[in-house]
């Protein structure tokens, strides 16, 4: 799996058992928690995930990684576009039913005193709209959603 | 007594006030922009009421907007908390125009104390010590003249200037001449205006703060110093009581110093002086912030004193409640940032995915936040304080590296692992806590000291995490089908 | 100085000493049973050994097993915590017998005072008052003899017995012989033997406990009392310091007591020593124990003396370093039990889907559970403590009430709602608080008092939530795959 | 919907107005939080389903109600049996790919100090069988699991 991170780009392919993942010496042990095992002591971590970045907690530490390459879970299947930081919908480009392509602007937005388009990932009919003009989106807010 | 305030604030001092206001009985009113819906201010207030308009001006800082709400709304009185309204003498007045409460000092105290020169002037009127200097009319005569009794080393500044035109520091006699002659030959390119102001320049001095609160009963006090030396970009980060750098007689003068201050403008409620002090003891008068400061925590731990609920009492009509000074083991505050300090301690923005703060003995936080709030760019990047008690300073440090260490935030970036180097560095586990520290000790820019293992753990983490597809089963997982209050009060035996 | 401390316990006092460990920078071992993987106090401890076995008598009580962990992970010392092997004499031995340090009194001191009567004649020797009385072996006669030295009422007790066989109040001195005859013939037939012990009846006392803290350096020092007479099912519930019942005078003189109890038995370490205290304000040595308690917390706020921290120093064979007592403002602990209060105090299991615990001054939370974890059958019911502080009484009473209202439990049933009452009740608010008291309030079990408004309320939001599958959503939710790296370290204005 | 509570059985039929919930003169704002409105004054509210019971807390009392007959988000189609208690399984009658009907004893495990069966719900076919005998289970844990 390969990993984008402050400093460069990291791969990695641990050794995996079960729940249990190993690489050189290291042990993450996963599950509702995770359990990490350095020199047989085990420390507790925790990890989300935020867009395509792995935001992981241990030892004080708090540490980013950015997906590259996803693993045997794969990347989300979800067809929903959302909004990349909070802001506000100047405009909508596209109507319910509407046939777009990749690349196609569907909506416009302000955040951090800039415009930002929202563009289609893959060719589609969009199948709803849940803004409009005008609106105000928190970060993570679905803006719509396109059907392949 | 108060029955009805509202809290013209939002964020983690709305938060610490309107739970004040709930302990002492008083229904508390949060007033919020649309921005600021749900946010965990308006989840503790007794009512919340919605600002029309956006940005600042149309919303927080709307006086017409928010004396309006108060009134409709049957509040009694107003509190300010700190920033936006809450240093606005015409507001205060407003605020008792209207028959209100102002919680806070009279509009003429919040003005004479906001203009630097009256404050300046008020001061040394009431004997309180002063930064040596003098205005100067009489051109390079008048320099020569009372240099002496101002006292090397010197600062010339330009009297209309700012920006370091026509600034000049003299550290012998024998450049005075030459220097006052530069000094206001730049003034008056810079400014059109040749005057100058002679000050003592005061090298490696500290900042240090006393907190005062003064009744409606004449009775003015001071709750010992705060110090807050350690700052990122212009910002406090890491304030402590009581400092290392005073002594119970230092104490006591620069105490009763900034009472005289207080009493010198009839001042009523919770406030703080702050007094430039040099290395061998002397202290000055900077400036009163009429006020509760974002770092009275510190206070509140080690005096045990309730520095908001005496705000209150005090606005009700009330002798404030507290006895002698009984200063008693140390505080320390950290500002829990949204922010990357590896990049110029410059904003961050995004979701708090989790937050879990620390917990446990001697330890509090005063958050703005919780888990899932997003954090955006519309307002002061500032999360929440943590606080520590603990009985001696060393111990103070330990437990606040133990309390960061335990602290989760992942979604957005901040300053916490920042903080916890700081905690362990030997200036500030000596002391040695400075206001340009941080530029002095990370002149290229702090950079997390990551040792490679922890870093090789975390990429294991990310990608163990990624194929169990981690997190995602949480909301399912406990979705079950299989009633379980049947076996709920069931009784158990114990072995 | 302590390097590596093995702590043989488990939930929030495991986690209260480990932070302390951590803190002192000692390494904290933690042991578990399998049951107990992932516990909170497991994540808190620098190691976490697994224990074999399972049931406590092969778990936390099992001394070789854990004995031998401490010595194959390089331990120098074992903290016992309250419980379990906390007061086993022998254990401590083995303890030191292996070269370990054992973080707690002497052996002979766990002895002494774990053994009623030793106790009793060990305090009568060192002067300590203990309640009036002597045991008989003359028969009527000798009672007869010895019941005004005793004073009324009296009690007349089998030395035998027990469960209230042969046991007689005497109120008067004419009703003495009939009663004495009455109480000798009962035991003689329940339990072959007719001695009786006549012990003064103390009525409406108050049980009161004194905290003690000795070191190897021969100071011994008391750090004032603590209140914990409500109970339920014998178990205490809501604990404070100080109490309302006890002047400084009478503090001096119980502390005084406590420490002349505490030198007696060569005392070494914190312990706690129990009185009873009459209306009249006369005392009398209950028990010693020879721990640290559950309700530590409400002592070490209201005194600033870090209680832990104190044991592990001590242990270490340092000085204590608490300064002079200092006791400011007031402190109430209520322990949040997994039980379901309207049902006779049961216990409760479940699983907690939400713990979100109140925050902000004054509030403690020592807890050994966190968000999502089971609440199982096989411990105590205990899952946390909530801690205030505040300047007065009423004041803390006003926090602990408005922290109850905002600490969200759900999944599984618990007192808070109970606790929240109790905070209300007049004879809490006038400190009428004695060790029958809830049975005395709610003689038919208690019952939430709930207003119609809240219920039709809860049933709303219930039937919202079913329709809008609340809560499912979340894990999904910010599942998105819109990478947000690119703007998180932009740049932004302020207005 | 109908709900079993404390005391007794309730009925409720609020008024729908997209996620506000409307019951004689309640107002239930419902979101990713829930906020009560009552005399126009709005309070936070927590909730959070636990097998078929929500657990709500509102103005610091928490209460609990029993689903009795679902509403129009429908019940759980989880096939899977879970543990309604901490404990240990005891025995598995069933194996994998074995045909079960609705009422079969599927596995026995103790909690509590007593012995509880776990029954299968709907006629279907042994899909997984997630513990053995001896196996320490949590509370809510899926043993096994039946496809229909």
């Amino acid at each position: 799996m390969k990993f984008k991170t402050s400093d460069g780009r990291k791969d990695i392919e641990p050794q995996r058992e079960g729940l249990v993942f190993i690489h050189e010496g290291l042990i993450a042990q996963m599950g509702d928690e995770i359990w990490l095992e350095i020199d047989g002591r085990k420390h507790k971590a925790t990890a989300a995930k935020v867009g395509d970045t792995w935001w992981v907690h241990v030892l004080g530490h708090t540490l980013q990684y950015e997906i590259v390459e996803a693993g045997a879970a794969g990347a989300d299947d979800d067809s929903g576009l959302t909004a990349p930081m909070p802001g506000k919908i100047l405009d909508v480009l596209v109507s319910v039913g509407q046939s777009v392509k990749a690349g196609d602007a569907l909506m416009v937005m302000e955040a951090m005193k800039m415009e930002h388009k929202i563009v289609a990932g893959h060719d589609g009919i969009v199948d709803a709209i849940h803004y409009n003009s005008g609106d105000q989106v928190i970060q993570g807010a679905e803006l719509l959603s396109i059907h392949e | 007594m108060l029955k009805r305030t509202l809290v013209a604030n939002r964020g983690e001092i709305a938060c610490r006030i309107l739970r004040a206001c709930r302990e002492a009985g008083i229904e508390g009113v949060a007033i919020h922009a649309a921005n600021d819906s749900g946010s965990l201010f308006t989840e503790i207030a007794d009512i919340a009421i919605p600002l029309e308009g956006e940005g600042l001006a149309e919303t927080y800082l709307n006086q017409e907007q928010i004396l309006k709400i108060a009134i409709d709304n049957g509040c009694d009185s107003i509190h300010p908390g700190f920033g936006f309204l809450s240093e606005r003498a015409d507001f205060a007045q407003s605020v008792m125009d209207s028959g209100l409460i102002w919680i806070g000092p009279s509009p003429e105290a919040i003005t004479k104390m906001g203009d630097k020169m009256t404050a300046r002037i008020t001061m040394k009127a009431a004997g309180v010590p002063v930064i040596p200097g003098e205005e100067v009319e009489g051109g390079l005569e008048e320099v020569l003249a009372i240099a002496p009794s101002v006292g090397y080393p010197l600062l010339l500044k330009a009297t209309a200037g700012g920006g370091g035109k026509g600034m000049r520091a003299v550290y012998e006699e024998e450049n005075l001449e030459s220097e006052a002659k530069a000094a206001m030959r730049e003034a008056l390119n810079a400014f059109g205006d040749d005057r100058v102001y002679v000050e003592r320049l005061l090298t490696g001095s500290r900042h240090i703060e006393i907190q005062v609160l003064a009744d409606k009963y004449g009775r003015t006090i001071h709750l010992g110093e705060r110090e807050c030396s350690v700052q990122r970009r212009h910002q406090k980060v890491f304030e402590e009581s009581p400092s290392v750098a005073i002594d119970a007689e230092l104490r006591n003068a620069m105490g009763e110093a900034a009472c005289d201050a207080a009493r010198a403008v009839d001042y009523e409620g919770a406030g703080t002086v702050e007094f430039l002090v040099t290395p061998t003891g002397e202290f000055f008068f900077l400036e009163m912030n009429t006020r509760i400061q974002v770092e009275h925590p510190v206070t509140e731990m080690v005096t045990g004193v309730d520095l908001v609920r005496e705000q209150l009492r005090i606005a009700g009509g009330e002798a404030m409640s507290c006895g002698p000074l009984n200063i008693r083991g140390h505080a320390i505050e950290v500002r829990l940032y949204a922010e990357d300090p590896a990049n110029n301690f410059l904003p961050a923005i995004g979701q708090l995915k989790r937050f879990i703060p620390p917990t446990g003995p001697g330890v509090r936080l005063d958050t703005g936040v919780r888990e899932g709030d997003a954090v955006t760019p519309d307002y002061d990047p500032m999360l929440a304080k943590l606080i520590v008690w603990a009985p001696s300073r060393i111990e103070a440090l330990q437990r606040m590296g133990r309390a960061l260490d335990e602290f989760v935030v992942l979604g957005c970036t901040t300053n916490i692992r920042f903080l916890r180097e700081l905690c362990d560095h030997p200036d500030v586990v000596d002391g040695w806590t400075t206001t340009d520290m941080i530029d002095r000790l990370w002149p290229d820019g702090w950079k997390p000291d990551l040792p490679t293992i922890i870093a090789d753990a975390g990429l294991l983490i990310a990608s163990a995490a990624e194929s169990t597809n981690h997190g995602k089963k949480i909301a399912s997982k406990s979705g079950t089908s299989e009633p379980l209050s049947p076996f709920s009060t069931l009784s158990r035996r114990y072995p």
